[in-house]
């Protein structure tokens, strides 16, 4: 079943009635997604694209029971909240959208989803999808098809772009999943492959990286200690980005020396990653990986 | 936001920390009256305020041993560029006589999801160096977030750098104000090195404060108070970009580029470098843009004089292929500078985009990889 | 440390709550003229700020429809004493139009041990009144103190006692804000009672605050900044106690009273009235009192005139009983009160404590019902 | 072995080097009290009274791992901290005597303390004391003698004065703990109460209340309840206190209408609790309770 999403999976959405969160639920449903209800407060007793708004998720879930993941599109101030209340409520896996929360917030609800057994994927992410099952997220899901090759990203339309080079060579996904940018995530490189890992329909991974962070070196020290054993192929974004200067909202920030590209590629390459220059070798990089499996 | 050495020690002041005695100095303040009005005694420290780092060796900081030659120093320091840049005002401090330098910042660690605490007997040189250095000299403190840093857990770091009795005592206090700032700021950085011990006290001889931008809407005091100009930080086109909202990051080449998403634009800068072509900049328009924001990017790099074509790259998801032609389009026709367009447009909606940009005579590319070959070649 | 309802009001102000537009009047103010310079329109409500509770009800509150009243009113607050007590400021505020009044606090649940939230509809009514005419109306909520009160918790709270859409949202800002200063003041209480609806924003009409007296180190602000003498609160006798730091409580009787510890102190009053005495005051010297400190309270008896005759209670465990012979002794070798006191001593360093009385020539009972018994007797 | 400290009890004491802990120190060790560290920072290497002094509890601990209680004397702005300390170190009961320590730092340790299941006596308490065995407090020892009647109580100097006239009519006491006077403690009357009705030493209970809040409403509760079986007498102090007054330091002031003496003697009487009118019945009752639980 892939991992975290499914055809188990039935969701709600937070933040339903805004723009985003109304335009993607819509999105969603139409790719089969189980989405059962909305929150947005004040706006309880409404509907969004046939689906029922509540004014907290506890109502949401006293009427839903099987609820058992949440997407976030609240806005930044108020996303944390949203965070909050979700995780409350039990709810297991929450999906947050959201750019531009502020790093400690972020901070705090992560670890407070972990003391709670919770899953946060994001912020600042497009969310997760197993293809043909069910997408939590905002991707464009024609452009995905189901298959046997993970993929793991911090960036949102790099991964649309490799996984959709993928689709176009025939190379299906078990599940694709956009970590998100923000310098502190939810669900990082590591976690991820711990879950692919355990995961039989996946084969191969493709991890798509930045510069910032030592994310990627820590995934290349699990693989090289054999604790992730399928075929692994990356992409690491801002070869040539200047150090020190800050690319965009992302977490692509050169520090303390660490997190460099040079560092990133050497580290993954030492653990045995195939590693391509450009997104456009991916594909041929993860035939090539399977093929050497196979034999 | 970067802070200013003298707005993050104003900081430490309010939070009760013994800082350097100072004045500071503003373009056209007349240096020797405000010394003389405020009472510092030489010697003094004058040093430029300038938000890059490496200051010090870039000969930005100079002891002085009278006013005159404070005065002196003052008018070389305001003609001499730092990295390139000027600086926004002076700081003049009572030079704090001292032995030793250690070096204590506070950061977020990303993958253990906590602040960490670096510290090291070995201060003024850079964390980088000291890294390299004396890596064994650096000791790690991780604060949980909902506890906070706890007095004892101050101490320990103290000792573990060799202090003792009442400079412990001091540095912990010291330390403690540190991570207040730290979480009252929501900072990303807050840094002290060279930070002095001057007899039983510790004293900042530097400060470093870094507020994460997205919590600033909490922290607009920082912005109402700045006393200088935003500058010392950003080129003069960066500092236009900031100004209308976007994130715009100058490079030496002469393609100007446009991404949806840090990664995306990244990696088409990299591919344009791997196709023999140099960005003119980074220019992230980020999930979800609508006409209005793309249009502006794209006036933006249109009149960018570096940016002798434009190069723009989306793939939708949150982002909608309509919205990004609509803006494309609406640029392109009040724009007079006549550069040359590359688009390339994929995702949500790009049957309904592809169309607008046809209508308007813009060729729309699918495969990126052609769509950077062209731009790179014309 | 109570705060007056004006100074509870300014620190909402300050979190950005939009309380009542008023004008402080301090004694000897033109009231007339400030009500013009500040531009408030009638009808205002004039309030006599003192730290009783049941202000209203006793009068403390008027409405008035003219500047002219207001006058007239200020005039006969000022001599109107609330519970015994006359106002140490007069506030003036604009009258808020309004349907509903709320009932809001913030207290700490000692038993739960966390800070624990009490909403109802029907606010205008203390709390012990609501808890007895309408206590289903009543809305707990216990909030982790290593948290903090969510957002969605404040708008739970808000639609349990019948708030909906942006009278909803507004309630839960505010109690938001209410938390916060909670937390900023390390406060025993945080109250707005009545809260009122109007239009679609809630409206603190009343606002009370009590901090922690063992957290006022971290709040002198608070001390520094009152800008009306500590009154309204404490008899003269207590007022004269607190300012020697002595916990003092005046009572109706004429035994003077002090004891180590609470305990031991309120059963020394119940005994006394078991006896058929009546207690003139509380007096608790509190753990390990040193000699000077024994000595400043019972000299603060002997002068106590309320007091006729003096009862000491001294079971020593921190406290030491020759400390507390000391400060006896010097006490009354400098006293020219002349009262009648009894002494108890029992506990850690008894013996010597008996020993420096009985040099001095004062006797020291074991059995404190005898000593009580004795006391009652004079 | 009575309940919380006995012969087995190691003390480590915080504050050591200041006049009370140093005066303490003193007193338990005469007691009998098994002293094996002191902690005040920046005096480490230093000696009181023969015990060793450290500048932290990590140490104090390293050298001396059979440390399992810790007495605290540190002055009320750094008292959290030691408290945090102790139990961070490990320490599963921490007895703080400190006086005035602001009420949210007390929550907030005393709250965290449960989280790492350690236990609090405390603040601005007496400490408590299994005659004969160890007394980890400031009362005078003399004045207890070991058997078979526990004492809980609210107030310090009280404790001292009954317990002293239990002793004085010869009935020993197995465990008394004073569990302070503030708002909030680490140890509640119920909490007190579960640990007596396990211990097999202890054959009746003194309960010594005070007006305001509704701690012994809760205990009357609990042995209405059943969850109590020994018998109870009880004496609460404040009978002629008059309302909305603050008696001195304690956690003595009755508002919003709960915590009266007259709810509270109602509330122990209606759960068959002797409570005694004076301190000085007491021993009478607890005789009393005795001889009926025989017959």
């Amino acid at each position: 079943m892939a991992v975290l999403v499914g055809s188990e999976t039935k969701v709600l959405v937070q933040g339903i009635t805004g723009r985003e969160g109304s335009f993607h639920t819509k999105q969603m449903l139409e790719y089969g997604t189980k989405i059962v209800a909305g929150v947005t407060p004040g706006k309880g007793g409404s509907e969004v694209h046939g689906v029922p708004v509540y004014d907290s998720v506890k109502e949401a879930l006293a009427e839903n029971p099987g609820i058992n993941t949440s997407i976030i599109f609240v806005p930044a101030p108020f996303a944390p909240d949203a965070v909050y209340e979700a995780i409350d409520a039990g709810i297991k896996l929450v999906v947050v959208i959201t750019e531009g929360i502020p790093v400690h917030d972020t901070m705090r609800f992560v670890n407070y989803a972990k003391s709670k057994g919770a899953t946060i994927i994001g912020p600042n992410c497009p969310g997760l999808i197993t293809p043909g099952q069910s997408k939590v997220g905002i991707m464009p899901g024609h452009i995905f098809k189901p298959g046997k090759v993970a993929v793991v990203s911090r960036s949102g339309t790099l991964t649309y772009e490799i996984s959709y080079m993928l689709t176009r060579e025939g190379i299906g996904q078990s599940t694709v999943i956009g970590i998100g940018g923000d310098p502190i995530v939810g669900l990082s490189f590591t976690e991820a492959l711990k879950l692919f890992e355990k995961d039989e329909e996946t084969e191969a991974l493709v991890l798509i990286g930045e510069i910032g962070g030592d994310m990627e070196e820590r995934a290349a020290a699990m693989i090289k200690r054999g604790e992730f054993t399928k075929p692994v192929v990356a992409y690491i974004a801002g070869r040539t980005a200047p150090p020190e200067k800050r690319m965009g909202h992302a977490g692509a920030i050169i520090m303390m020396g660490a997190g460099t590209y040079e560092g990133k590629v050497k580290a993954l390459k030492d653990a045995g990653v195939l590693v391509a220059e450009t997104p456009f070798e991916v594909p041929t990089l993860v035939k090539k990986a399977l093929e050497e499996r196979k034999s | 936001m970067k802070l200013y050495e003298f707005e993050a020690k104003e900081i430490l002041r309010m939070y009760g920390v013994g800082v350097p005695e100072s004045i500071l100095v503003l373009p056209g303040d007349d240096v020797a009256a405000k010394i003389k009005e405020a009472g510092l005694e030489p010697p003094l420290v004058v040093k430029s305020q300038v938000l890059v780092a490496g200051r010090g060796k870039a000969g930005g900081i100079k002891l002085v041993k009278t006013v005159e030659e404070a005065v002196s120093v003052a008018e070389e320091l305001w003609k001499k560029p730092i990295k390139g840049i000027l600086p926004g005002a002076l700081l003049i401090e009572k030079a704090v006589p001292h032995d030793v330098e250690l070096y204590t910042s506070i950061i977020i660690d990303r993958s253990e999801r906590r602040p960490v605490i670096l510290a090291s007997a070995f201060g003024g040189m850079d964390i980088e160096e000291i890294a390299r250095e004396k890596p064994d000299s650096i000791v790690r403190l991780y604060v949980d977030p909902f506890v906070g840093l706890r007095g004892y857990e101050a101490r320990e770091v103290g000792k573990k750098i060799g202090l003792k009795g009442k400079v412990l005592n001091s540095y912990a206090s010291f330390l403690q104000v540190m991570y207040k700032v730290f979480t009252a700021l929501e900072a990303e950085l807050v840094e002290s090195n060279p930070l002095a011990i001057s007899g039983e006290r510790v004293v900042p001889l530097d400060a470093r404060i870094i507020v994460d931008d997205n919590s600033l809407f909490r922290h607009r005091e920082l912005l109402e108070k700045r006393k200088v100009e935003q500058r010392g930080e950003f080129t003069e086109w960066e500092v236009k970009g900031r100004g209308q909202g976007l994130p715009f990051v100058e490079l030496d080449g002469d393609i100007g580029i446009i991404g949806n998403g840090a990664g995306l634009t990244m990696a088409t800068m990299d591919l344009v470098y791997h196709f023999g072509g140099r960005p003119a900049n980074f220019l992230d328009i980020g999930g979800g843009a609508r006409s209005e924001l793309v249009k502006k990017a794209v006036s933006f790099l249109l009149e960018f004089p570096k940016a002798r074509k434009v190069f723009i790259n989306v793939f939708g998801g949150i982002t909608r292929g309509d919205e990004v032609a609509k803006g494309i389009v609406e640029a392109v026709r009040e724009s007079k500078a006549g550069k040359p367009l590359v688009v390339r447009l994929s995702g949500t909606r790009e049957e309904e985009g592809r169309k607008i940009l046809e209508d308007a005579g813009i060729y729309a590319y699918k495969d990126p990889v052609e769509a950077v070959k062209k731009v790179v070649s014309l």
